[in-house]
């Protein structure tokens, strides 16, 4: 093998990756968006640093001053937004927000146990990839990131046919609709879901995202809203749950996922 | 039939591989051999939305468009010798006799024909689409919702018997676990996954698609680890992603490779697919042609690894291009100049005999580029296969062997060498060790841990692996 | 300003000439040098359909979409540094305040920004439009119709003062007689249309274009033959295509170096641009760097030298790509990637020390695939620009004399060596020794032979070469 | 530089075009498809292989016993027909028929200032290429085949304004326009120009060309015809002729062009 002793390797490559690593730590950080309040705090902390142990005794012990309500609102999302800020500038991975997430989602557990009725959550997206199309992941992330931003989420996996995506519609009734392709021969049933939920007078914002699509073709067909990247869900559903219709999503588009890319 | 596994290196050192070279050529096709000598361009196409409209308008798509485009450019920029791959979409797997045999055909038919005229070495690889899902059942008998398995292995049959010169699946055995693992950094769950429930997965499929190769007289490729450690790597991205840290990701590359190998070891006689970076260390094992791609399949996905993968490759590919028109041409004209140049260059080195000197070029380019780049160099692949080796015949130790190796070369490295680190990706690779040491030295106990620990897995059901 | 034209070679042999450096290295841009022991990636782009609808639709097209997305590429895969390149489209030299301006001056913004950011080293090439019409007139004050020479000097005005770092333009001047005559193949009227009457058009463009870069401290870059030389290489094709043999390309190509040598002579520093293969020619007389493109340009146009035409580059050019996605993320992202792994694998061997080596690789794979390569092989595009410096001073027999050296180099080889032609390209070559052989010795008889002959060449005017 | 005596280039690089060189002479082919007739014969002949000193001579010599009208459609273009053959096949190159195409037209001048009226020729093609476009070769090579093949053009060049072609169409009145672009921001015309005319009530097949465009984009309005190659002009036009429309003519696009590509 040539002996690479005398290469100057900056002249080949150069690692920005190393160059560029955030300066500041998720403790500091944390630490400017934490709420004052101690047992509120605990709570934030506890999704924020994953300490999956410690979260059914910390939000036991704020269950004692807040109501649960107040424990979700304040505590479990709160650190979910702290989770997706340091996602968001690079410093957590996404596998953290994945971990925090389940942390989150024990915490919220407990506190549903303590409440009346049910939860209200923030919306209902029914999620899914196109019929003959394995590719999974990104539908899966998406769904752990629109839950930890307080949306329940009805995920009908993967190769789902069209007849179950608008017969799943129909009776859940979600406020937002997800579909994923990553092929460009399984992406063509978008524009055939669109057709059959307006024959139907369905109008929801259809969120379609993965690979093979892009924003020229998703926005071809009506209710077609484009997403890049998972981390734009949160984003769209949140303009959703405003008020915005499919349209009024696509017009705001550049600058609704602009800080999200 | 029986597996049999690699228990020795068939290089007795890295300096022996080479780009064009292995131990153990393969002919096949119209006139191709492939680890003789001399690296082939192998162009991979994927259809225009709507193609799969019908099965005609599918057919005239992958024949009359792609394969005739395909053929004319390799005649206009003078290549002696091309590979053709076809990686199916999911209606040819779906209808096997509507969608795929007029395909399969149609395309052999019209590479005959140029063969003929013109005489150039042709051949076409068939990568069957894997449709099975976990929760419907992996074998056959138990998806009484699509019968898939049944289906897959139909589908391997209409291949062979209809003009397939050698046959690929990227199989998906134990991935619903990988998936589960990999948004949790969970090494232990990937091992489990892909070095274990995936390497028995294989050892079900690659025989029966072994027989059907004996059967019709064609070749048995080879497997990679697409599901696997092409999402990691993929996830794991460049400079300014920060999805998993390219330290895990280097670390699947190298379990998988343990998984990859199974293939060969039912009898498939390679080369194996291109997409499974995972190449460098297998050929290091068992002498059998590599499919590689990198710089050249940007269309693809841009990986960290452009130059140095193409060190030890016997096909070089372009991974995947969605068919349409370019300034140039089609776009797989184009993708086809661009290898098929990259091939020459590289048979040009062979006939000067500084295909050893062009090989390091390759691999020094990258090395420092990425933990997995690093871990594929192909001294270190050499490593990582004798890891394997060493516990050849145990799926578990061998899968587990090759991932400690790979995280003790990028810890060593960047203690002491070039191999640059984030924070982060130090801290992961240190948990990756930690994890890796905690695992038992014994399969039975590491089956059952995994039982238990991933039995709430969405979509993981035991019996898939008759465990 | 004076022209001082070249009548000595800057390197003393063929073999000191080598990719990545340079007699004259040229300093500009964001850190960028070029020719200093560094290849650089130059990435080149087209709008896509209905960008031009209106200045915001093609500023956010170039800016927001194209720059941004090459930017980040760049960075992800570690690439030390950059050139971008805009080829004008005709809106922008038609309103070079309404939609030049905005788009030379966001895209250089933006880069500053990632200069700052991320310390990479960029430049950007502004390559204007020329759009003028020899029927209404190549000359300021002639064109009463559309004021097209007018518009072309302003537009260079407004790049230099916004944001470029480099200048170029293909200029198109004597295009009307060599379209004329490579229908016919009349090398004659080709030499009359490109070696003479655009050598002149190009002494009147280029001081222009220096005195403004001057001005703007920028850099003028150079010239290249597209409008001649490439339409022949284009339509001379490969090996299954018929429309002109590729014998008259080569020699054309020779001729060509001749004009685009006059960018240069009029104090251009270089780069020149890419798309013009007479870059080894003109490097060997001038020792300025040169853009180059090949294998890694099939996006733009296959050719028949993708690897010899790296042998001795400074950057290294896709030619130009239509934006649209891939799945490997957009079209420039994915050709940025292959060019800029090809740059790092030369930079790699010049590190290594092993650049000539490297060289001959690429030389030698494509030294016989056309009679265009072989006279631009290093060794051979030496000889051509010999034989332009020893009547350097003479447009005519300067021009003249690279044509003879060409298509002597090749009918030697093709008698005793390795460079096989069809029936039809030996016909062709001999007739063009024969033509050329018949030309006078004398520019003030070439001249006047040639506008009689020509005289009824539609579009041909004598005034816009004062003749 | 490296030796290069040891390289074994055949597995580097074929030279399928030596290999492949066409065993028939253009001597051989005309041969067997020129006309008995000895004055007929020569004319042909003289097209063929570009004779034009004696073109001259021997359409006079014909003229003698044939009408204008029989020795343009017999010798003349028959001799072009030989041409588009030899073309066709890989033995003639392009520029074999422009100069052929200029033997022609030597000879049909002659033939005209011997006819009574003006020619009837097989029909009017106004042909131009793209405003703000100076790529004009591949125009400039249709022209010529189509002329050669016995249409009047109506050149208007290249850098040609929409509002210009629309005149030049509604004067000319032709039976097929042409538009070539060889770039993305200028073929954006060609919908429009579609659209003008259609107001106008004019639905002449507008042959669209040119590197930039492709099927799917001339077919995406109405009357655009594609055309991937100069030397489908002919067949398109006669198909015209034969009184296909713009949409037969695409319906049967396949057909039309698959000998000429
Ligand atoms: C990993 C992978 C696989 C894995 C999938 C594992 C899994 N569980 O998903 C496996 C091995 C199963 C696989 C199989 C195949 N694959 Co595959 N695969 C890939 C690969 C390498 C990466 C995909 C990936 O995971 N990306 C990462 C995720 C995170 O990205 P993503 O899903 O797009 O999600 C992002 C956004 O889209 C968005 N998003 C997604 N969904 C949603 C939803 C919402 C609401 C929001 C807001 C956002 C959002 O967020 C994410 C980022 O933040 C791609 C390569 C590529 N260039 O894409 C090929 C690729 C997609 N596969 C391809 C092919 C051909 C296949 C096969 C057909 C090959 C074969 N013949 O065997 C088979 C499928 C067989 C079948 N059943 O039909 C081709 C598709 C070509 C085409 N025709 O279009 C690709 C492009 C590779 C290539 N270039 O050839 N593949
Ligand atoms: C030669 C050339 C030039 C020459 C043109 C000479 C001439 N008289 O035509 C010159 C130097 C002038 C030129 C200039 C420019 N060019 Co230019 N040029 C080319 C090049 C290399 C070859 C084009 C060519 O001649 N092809 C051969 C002919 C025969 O092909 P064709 O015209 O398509 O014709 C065929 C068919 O389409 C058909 N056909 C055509 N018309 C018709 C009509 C009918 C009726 C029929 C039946 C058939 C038919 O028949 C022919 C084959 O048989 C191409 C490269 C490419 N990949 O296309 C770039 C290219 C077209 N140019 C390009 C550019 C950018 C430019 C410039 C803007 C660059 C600049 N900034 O200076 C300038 C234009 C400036 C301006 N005024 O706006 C880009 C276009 C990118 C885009 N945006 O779409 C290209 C694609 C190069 C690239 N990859 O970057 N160019």
């Amino acid at each position: 093998m040539l002996d690479l002793k005398s290469v100057n390797f900056d002249r080949v490559l150069r690692r920005y990756d190393i160059q560029m690593e955030s300066k500041e730590s998720p403790e500091e950080l944390a630490a400017r968006m934490v709420p004052k309040d101690p047992y509120l705090r605990k709570v934030v902390e506890d999704v924020v640093f994953m300490r999956s142990k410690n979260i059914t005794e910390n939000v036991a012990s704020a269950l004692k001053n807040y109501t649960p309500e107040e424990v979700i609102e304040h505590g479990l999302i709160k650190g979910m937004d702290v989770v997706g800020e340091l996602y968001g500038r690079g410093i957590y991975y996404l596998p953290h927000v994945m971990v925090a997430a389940e942390v989150m989602d024990k915490g919220v557990k407990l506190c549903e146990s303590q409440m009346k009725g049910a939860r209200e959550t923030r919306g209902k997206v029914v999620m899914h990839v196109a019929e003959g199309d394995p590719h999974d992941i990104g539908k899966n992330i998406a769904a752990v990131l629109l839950k930890s931003n307080g949306y329940t989420v009805v995920d009908m996996g993967r190769d789902v046919s069209i007849q179950d995506v608008i017969t799943t519609v129909e009776n859940e009734k979600p406020a937002i609709l997800t579909g994923t392709a990553l092929m460009t021969t399984t992406m063509s049933a978008f524009p055939k879901i669109s057709e059959r939920l307006r024959e139907r007078g369905i109008n929801i914002p259809f969120i379609c995202a993965g690979g093979a699509v892009n924003r020229a073709f998703v926005e071809s067909y009506p209710i077609g809203v484009f997403a890049a990247k998972a981390i734009q869900g949160p984003a769209l559903a949140n303009k959703t749950m405003e008020g915005y219709d499919w349209r009024r999503l696509r017009e705001n588009w550049d600058k609704l996922t602009a800080a999200k890319e | 039939m029986a597996i049999k596994r690699y228990t020795r290196m068939e290089y007795g050192s890295p300096d022996e591989m080479v780009f064009g070279e292995a131990r153990y050529p393969v002919s096949y096709g119209l006139g191709q051999t492939v680890g003789a000598g001399v690296v082939v361009p192998e162009i991979n196409f994927a259809p225009r939305p709507g193609a799969e409209k019908n099965p005609e308008s599918l057919r005239r798509e992958y024949v009359d468009y792609i394969t005739k485009d395909i053929l004319d450019r390799a005649i206009t920029l003078g290549f002696p010798t091309v590979q053709l791959e076809n990686e199916h979409i999911f209606q040819m797997v779906n209808e096997p006799q509507r969608y795929e045999k007029p395909v399969v055909a149609g395309q052999k038919e019209m590479m005959q024909n140029y063969h003929d005229e013109y005489g150039i070495a042709l051949s076409i690889r068939h990568t069957v689409a894997d449709p099975r899902l976990a929760e419907e059942g992996l074998r056959v008998g138990m998806d009484k919702k699509h019968s898939y398995p049944e289906k897959c292995v139909e589908s391997i049959e209409v291949a062979a018997e209809n003009g397939a010169d050698l046959l690929s699946i990227e199989s998906t055995g134990g991935k619903e676990v990988a998936d589960y693992a990999i948004l949790r950094q969970d090494i232990r769950g990937w091992l489990f996954g892909i070095g274990y429930l995936g390497s028995i997965d294989m050892a079900w499929i690659w025989p029966q698609i072994v027989d059907i190769a004996k059967k019709n007289k064609v070749r048995a490729g080879g497997d990679t680890n697409c599901a696997g450690a092409n999402t990691s790597m993929f996830m794991a991205g460049g400079y300014l992603d920060r999805d998993i840290p390219r330290t895990f990701a280097a670390v699947t590359r190298a379990i998988a490779s343990a998984k990859t190998l199974v293939a060969w070891e039912c009898g498939a006689t390679g080369p194996d697919k291109d997409c499974g970076y995972e190449g460098p260390i297998v050929k290091a094992i068992a002498g059998k042609p590599t499919a590689q791609e990198g710089k050249n399949c940007q269309c693809a996905h841009a990986d960290l690894m452009g130059n140095l993968i193409a060190q030890v490759c016997d096909l070089w590919s372009n991974e995947s291009v969605e068919y349409h028109p370019e300034f140039g041409g089609s776009s797989v004209q184009c993708w086809l100049g661009s290898i098929g140049y990259e091939a020459a260059l590289m048979n040009m080195a062979k006939q000067l005999k500084q295909d050893r000197l062009l090989r390091d070029l390759y691999m020094a380019t990258d090395r420092y580029r990425s933990p997995e780049a690093f871990i594929l160099a192909y001294d270190n692949a050499y490593k990582v296969g004798q890891a394997i080796v060493e516990y050849g015949n145990d799926i578990y130790l061998r899968s587990k062997a090759a991932g400690m190796t790979a995280a003790r070369l990028i810890e060593e490295e960047n203690k002491s060498g070039k191999l640059r680190l984030s924070k982060h990706e130090q801290d992961m690779l240190r948990k990756i060790i930690t994890d890796l040491s905690a695992l038992p030295d014994e399969e039975g106990r590491f089956q059952e841990m995994c039982l238990k620990a991933y039995k709430d897995v969405p979509l993981f059901n035991p019996k898939n692996y008759e465990l």
